[in-house]
């Protein structure tokens, strides 16, 4: 294990995109390549990232590396015990794949942006920004610990509210850049507070420590509730980070950023995170808080694809989906099925980025034209776009021999396996009806920016192939969206290498009474054995009625979510495509729906009524209750102080005032005096210095003192 | 020694100090003599004339007669001058070049005082030249000497750093600020400090280059710090009449002419003592060859004064080839150029002694 | 009265010591004030390396010597650019003169 | 009398001697130039201690540095040329007495105190290379910031004075 220096290189793969958004930043107004030099950096991180990833999921798949350093050490602190705060980095399969994921789609992203930025006045501060984007993410996948967790999940949220409000000029932009801080915010709440319960109890940040500490029983105030509350805290900073379902309504603005921000952030890595630390705490995880995160997932699973049906903007489409898919993610994380939602993250993280960046290149082709009402025909004038996007939707829509089937597949499956084995069948209803709606808004979108005839002539005439460096990435992303660099056999992913050797679900250490029934029971001597080696990874962990409920759910979820998939693009091609069904006159049957879809299911008013208006009538009363109850205290109390003062004032004028005024009049008799002294001139000062010094010395040698006073030493 | 033979000659310690601290006045005198006549023939053949022909053969006497005649001037003291000032400036500045020779050795058989701290104690000294040249300015009561002196303790006082820095090198390299170790150590042209001095292996090899320029760098300022051209701002003719030395005439006016000649030899034999040897023969000694060892002390007082010589006769071309610097550009040469190389130089030579 | 001792550099170094205290304290000039501190600053220096050679402190005091040469070339140096900028404001150095702070 | 003794009185003689004249002289050129011969005094002093290295630094510090300076300073706050730099006392009566009373304590404290001197007197050496092995070992601190403490003296002074 030590032949290969990982922690070297994944602390130079960490800095480097912080050297170079300093260099960039600093050096950006004056040497116009500057952006050159930021995307270098970025592809040698992207080049260690994959050695480093290939080294240790080749050779090392079954090990961790785990460095770490004492930061700050108060020693004992009293009321508190011994107070030390860790630093360090931790390096596992997990890991490697986000690592891999983060650096390729941020390499492409600053690639595709060399273009599609082009001309924009500050273009070597975007690059600068993306830079500082990338360490921060990086931070999150290689922390070890929950603080640094927390720093670079603020430098996230940081970097985001940068790159989402990057033309500050507009107005929407700058709105929708306060509204993703602030409402990632309310998330962090939640997270901070977890964070804070999590360290008072166990006294430490580190993962590793604080599973070793609940597996032996130690749980925070003593109780399983709380260690629930602990989880459902923690996984509060995920649902605003992942844009999950009631903090979901900052994602879709966001898309006021640039379209590479878009691929970059709020599709692959940053909501990614969100994901990460679920997948991080996950050991910690009690039945009861998985079960909330499987229905907080399958809610944001469901509402964003109801909402993305109805959207015209390509770019909306696309976020719903994306709240929709991570919606999937955190479901799975929720039905146990931690290895498949992990999955899910790495294809959805290359299909989606796809995604974005092929909308970004049908957006620089129609010069920022952006409803796909007004689109159309582009097939013919964007070829590479058109075939790469519509392999980026097969991916999404969960077609066979897609990365997205594979991953789709198998969160079904565990939904379906779940449901059987304890009667919450809604979690696997609700990902089939998802899986029918992606699928058909999905080509609902292909069909009317692809297909038909152009509705806006005069910028489709326009309208031409966008340049290499817009489309190898795109090319890039849809070759890893194929099937084979996943698994050999195109129907499962089952013994595949990703879920064969790279993803082991880690055993939960929670107690017996809180866990799913089918988590895996052990004996006293595993947990024993795991003490001595807190590092290593345990291999089984689902208990034998868990694997059947799997192996018998395989086959009908792939054939109904194949079935779903299918059904949903007839009907897409159905609507759109061959216009069997007057589109306008369905809508006008379904009026209030549609409204309700179009409008985002009023989650903003909603928010705005009560969060808002709650807060200004809040206001309101508290200002009501200053004017009146406080300050009529206030008056009240001055009256009196009135009163008494005008009695202390007569005691004033005539009693002390008299004592002032002879002390002053006996001070300016001294001044007079002492003013002779006060030269201004340094030597008399200088004079009067030595003077003292000899009296004193003369004091010191004889032991002498005026008015009878006694010398001490 | 001579010193040594002195004392068992005469048998008391202070009259033979005194006397081993004439010795380099009997050769500066006659030096000074020989400068003037050289400096008059090279300026003449380099302008492409012939110089003093007249007094003597090819005008040697030249100088002699001349050396009469300022004796035998009347020693003219302006009114309202500065007279103590006045009287002591010469002799001081006399002095100041003079201490200078107390640590060069003229041969293995001669050195005034063998000091370990020798290098910086001519560094030292020299400072006191200032001295004097600001009191001469300011005792004549003339507004050009002022200007003068004052330009020439700035110029002086700022050249002295990097001969200062070079002098640091040359303690990094070899150990040693005594000047007679040095030169007794570089018994050979290829053990001279220019070609990388006295050490061994690789170190001896890759300082060479720094040795050049360390020594270009000394030659440079300690050519300024004695006012030749091109750096003779202090006593520029056409602005400053004659500097701080205006007002002076007769014996006192001999006196800085002194030891201004004693300067400019002072340093030549100070950078050969450094870089070329010293007194070292390039070569081996006649007297060895044939035995007589009396004759090797006697050899290498040859090759001092050939090597200082030269050097003299180097700054009397440059004095004819080269035009005289503004004083911006003075300043320039050694803040901006002459400073920083030498910094380089040292740190460069300190870290190929540390690593080689 | 061969024996130079400890005692024969502390009565130089106190001596000069108080002329250059009386230097300080009684001369107008500002520029003679500077000179004064030298001297004081001398005296300390003599005493620094007597105690050196006498009290058997090897070279401790001799490098305290060193500093505190080192310290009044930088004092010396930021005090003369004071005087300087003194004799542009009020056309004198005359410290006595020189009460503004009185008020 | 040996010569170390002479040579001990010479020294204290001229120091003494140019410090009272730096004092007590009118013309502050004067006052320079003796200062001058102070600074010899006390290099010999230094040598006379074994400390040669110290009495070298003190003339190229003293001599070829600050006394420049002063003379300088002299000279550009003067008028200089037809006329006499002169300049007199204040406030003498006081400083006379003051300084008496304090030599008058020193001289005390000098012959009071009980000092530690080594019966037997190393060799004067001039150990430049323990002085420089110290500087860099022990005092490498002080060393660097007396580094430091010149060039912010020597970026002040130029600021200053170019006001």
């Amino acid at each position: 294990m030590n032949q290969i220096p990982f922690i070297q290189i994944a602390l130079i793969i960490l800095f480097l995109p912080l050297a170079g958004f300093f260099f960039t930043l600093l050096f950006g107004k004056k040497i116009k390549q500057m952006y050159l030099f930021e995307t270098a950096i970025i592809t040698i991180a992207l080049g260690l990232s994959i050695y480093m990833a290939w080294m240790k999921l080749a050779y090392f798949a079954a090990e961790r590396v785990v460095s770490e350093f004492t930061w700050i050490d108060m020693g004992n602190t009293p009321g508190f015990g011994k107070l030390t705060v860790e630093l360090g980095m931790m390096i596992d399969n997990v890991t490697v794949l986000l690592l891999f994921v983060v650096c390729l789609i941020s390499a492409l992203v600053h690639y595709f942006s060399i273009e599609y930025m082009k001309g924009d006045k500050r273009y070597n501060r975007f690059f600068a920004y993306l830079g500082i984007f990338t360490f921060s993410m990086l931070g999150i996948v290689f922390t070890h610990n929950m603080l640094m967790m927390y720093i670079f999940w603020e430098l996230v949220g940081l970097s985001s509210y940068l790159l989402i409000g990057f033309w500050y000029e507009k107005k929407s932009a700058s709105d929708a850049a306060k509204k993703a801080f602030i409402v990632n915010r309310v998330g962090d709440v939640g997270m901070l507070a977890g964070i804070l319960i999590m360290f008072i109890t166990y006294k430490t940040f580190t993962f590793d420590k604080i599973f070793l500490a609940i597996s032996q029983g130690h749980l925070p105030f003593n109780s399983e509730f709380w260690l629930t509350a602990l989880g459902i805290l923690l996984f509060c900073g995920a649902i605003g980070k992942s844009a999950q379902f009631p903090l979901h309504v900052w994602l879709p603005d966001a898309m006021e950023g640039p379209t590479p921000v878009s691929a970059l952030i709020h599709a692959a890595t940053m909501v990614a995170a969100g994901v990460y630390l679920t997948v991080r705490i996950f050991p910690l995880l009690t039945g009861d808080a998985l079960l909330f995160i499987a229905t907080v997932g399958a809610l944001s699973a469901f509402i964003p694809a109801t909402i993305a049906l109805t959207q015209n903007d390509i770019k909306k489409v696309l976020a719903y989906s994306t709240i929709s898919q991570l919606g999937y993610m955190v479901m799975a994380l929720g039905v146990g099925a931690y290895a498949y939602g992990f999955f899910h993250l790495v294809t959805h993280a290359f299909f989606k980025a796809g995604l974005f960046l092929g909308s970004g290149s049908v957006i620089h082709a129609m010069h920022h034209e952006q409803d796909i009402q007004k689109m159309g025909g582009l097939k013919k004038k964007l070829p590479k776009t058109y075939y790469t996007f519509l392999i980026f939707s097969l991916a999404i829509s969960g077609i066979p021999l897609t990365s997205g089937f594979l991953s789709k597949d198998g969160i079904l499956a565990s939904a379906y396996a779940f449901g059987s084995l304890t009667g919450y069948k809604i979690f696997a209803i609700t990902g089939f009806l998802v899986a029918l709606l992606t699928a058909f808004y999905m080509f609902r979108l292909l069909i009317l920016t692809f297909h038909g005839e152009p509705k806006n002539k005069e910028k489709y005439d326009h309208a031409h192939e966008s340049p290499a460096l817009m489309t190898y990435p795109l090319i890039l992303l849809a070759i890893l969206s194929i099937f084979a660099f996943y698994t050999a056999n195109p129907t499962s992913a089952e013994k595949g290498w990703v879920m064969q050797t790279w993803l082991k679900t880690p055993e939960t250490v929670v107690p017996q009474s809180s866990r799913y029934s089918f988590m895996a029971k052990h004996e006293e001597a595993t947990v024993e054995n795991k003490e001595a080696q807190p590092q290593h990874e345990t291999t089984v962990v689902h208990s034998e009625e868990y694997m059947e409920a799997m192996h018998h759910a395989h086959y009908p979820a792939m054939f109904l979510s194949l079935g779903v998939a299918v059904l949903g693009i007839l009907t897409a091609f159905f609507f759109y495509f061959w216009k069997k069904v007057d589109t306008d006159k369905l809508v006008n049957s379904i009026k209030p729906l549609y409204n309700f879809s179009l409008n985002k299911w009023y989650f903003d008013e909603l928010y705005d009524m009560t969060i808002v208006n709650g807060t200004m009538v809040l206001s309101r009363f508290l200002a009501w209750f200053d004017n009146t109850i406080v300050d009529g205290i206030v008056n009240g109390s001055a009256t009196v102080t009135r009163f008494i003062s005008r009695v202390s004032g007569l005691f004033d004028t005539y009693v002390v005032d008299g004592i002032v005024n002879l002390t002053a009049t006996l001070s300016g008799l001294l001044g007079i005096f002492v003013r002779k002294i006060q030269t201004g001139k340094v030597q008399t000062y200088l004079i009067l210095v030595i003077f003292s010094l000899v009296m004193l010395t003369f004091i010191y040698l004889y032991k002498i003192l005026p008015f009878g006073l006694e010398f001490k030493m | 020694m001579i010193y040594n033979f002195l004392v068992d000659l005469i048998g008391n310690e202070a009259v033979a100090a005194f006397i081993n601290s004439i010795i380099p006045l009997l050769f500066i005198v006659p030096f000074a003599l020989f400068a003037v006549y050289l400096e008059r023939k090279v300026s003449a053949h380099m302008q492409d004339r012939l110089g003093p022909m007249i007094t003597g053969w090819h005008g040697w006497l030249q100088t002699i007669a001349d050396i009469l005649k300022l004796l035998q001037k009347e020693d003219i003291t302006a009114s309202k001058t500065d007279k103590p000032l006045f009287f002591i400036a010469p002799i001081l500045a006399f002095t100041g070049s003079y201490m200078a020779f107390a640590a060069i050795p003229f041969s293995s058989a001669y050195i005034g005082a063998n000091i370990d701290l020798g290098l910086i104690f001519i560094a030292a000294v020299s400072s006191l030249v200032v001295a004097a040249l600001l009191m001469a300015g300011w005792a004549s009561n003339n507004k050009y000497s002022l200007l003068g002196a004052m330009r020439s303790a700035a110029q002086i006082v700022s050249y002295e750093i990097p001969t200062i820095l070079v002098i640091l090198t040359i303690l990094v390299v070899t150990g040693s600020l005594n000047l007679y170790t040095l030169s007794e150590n570089q018994t050979n042209i290829f053990k001279w400090l220019i070609f990388g001095g006295y050490g061994e292996g690789w170190q001896k090899f890759a300082i060479i280059p720094f040795m050049m320029v360390g020594m270009v760098v000394m030659f440079i300022s300690t050519l300024a710090e004695v006012n030749r051209t091109p750096f003779d701002i202090p006593e520029a003719e056409s602005e400053l009449v004659a500097g701080f030395h205006t007002e002076y005439s007769g014996m006192k006016f001999a006196m800085f002419f002194l030891a201004e000649y004693a300067n400019m030899f002072a340093v030549s034999v100070l950078v050969s003592a450094i870089f070329l040897g010293g007194y070292q023969s390039p070569f081996g000694y006649i007297g060895d060859v044939i035995g007589v060892s009396w004759l090797i002390p006697i050899e290498q007082f040859m090759w001092f004064a050939v090597k200082g010589l030269f050097f003299v006769f180097v700054q009397m071309w440059l004095r004819w080839t080269l035009p005289r610097l503004r004083v911006d550009q003075l300043m320039e040469i050694c803040w901006k150029y002459l400073i920083p190389i030498s910094i380089a130089n040292f740190l460069i030579v300190a870290f190929l002694m540390v690593l080689l | 009265m061969h024996q130079i001792t400890l005692l024969h550099f502390l009565f130089v170094s106190s001596t000069l010591f108080c002329l250059g205290l009386f230097c300080v304290v009684a001369r107008k000039n500002a520029i003679m004030v500077l000179m004064g501190i030298e001297l004081i600053l001398n005296s300390a220096n003599i005493n620094f390396v007597a105690f050196s050679r006498f009290g058997g402190f090897g070279y401790n005091g001799q490098i305290a010597a060193l500093f505190v040469i080192i310290l009044a070339a930088a004092e010396s140096a930021i005090a003369l650019a004071i005087v300087l900028n003194i004799y542009k404001m009020f056309n004198n150095v005359n410290v006595d003169e020189i009460d503004n702070m009185r008020e | 009398m040996d010569m170390y003794a002479v040579m001990f009185y010479f020294f204290a003689v001229v120091t003494i001697a140019s410090a009272f004249a730096v004092v007590s002289t009118k013309n502050i050129i004067y006052s320079a130039f003796n200062l001058m011969l102070t600074f010899f005094g006390v290099a010999g002093i230094y040598v006379l201690l074994g400390a040669d290295f110290i009495a070298i630094v003190q003339l190229i510090v003293y001599v070829g540095g600050i006394l420049i300076l002063l003379i300088f300073g002299v000279m550009l706050t003067n008028k200089i040329t037809d006329s006499e730099i002169k300049t007199g006392w204040t406030q003498v009566l006081p400083a006379m007495l003051v300084v008496a009373a304090f030599a008058g304590t020193l001289l005390g404290m000098v012959l009071k105190s009980n000092w530690r001197v080594l019966p037997q007197l190393q060799q004067p050496v001039t150990g430049l290379a323990d002085i420089g092995v110290l500087l860099v070992n022990e005092y490498a601190l002080i060393f660097e910031l007396l580094g430091a403490l010149l060039l912010i003296a020597l970026i002040g002074a130029a600021s200053i004075a170019r006001k």
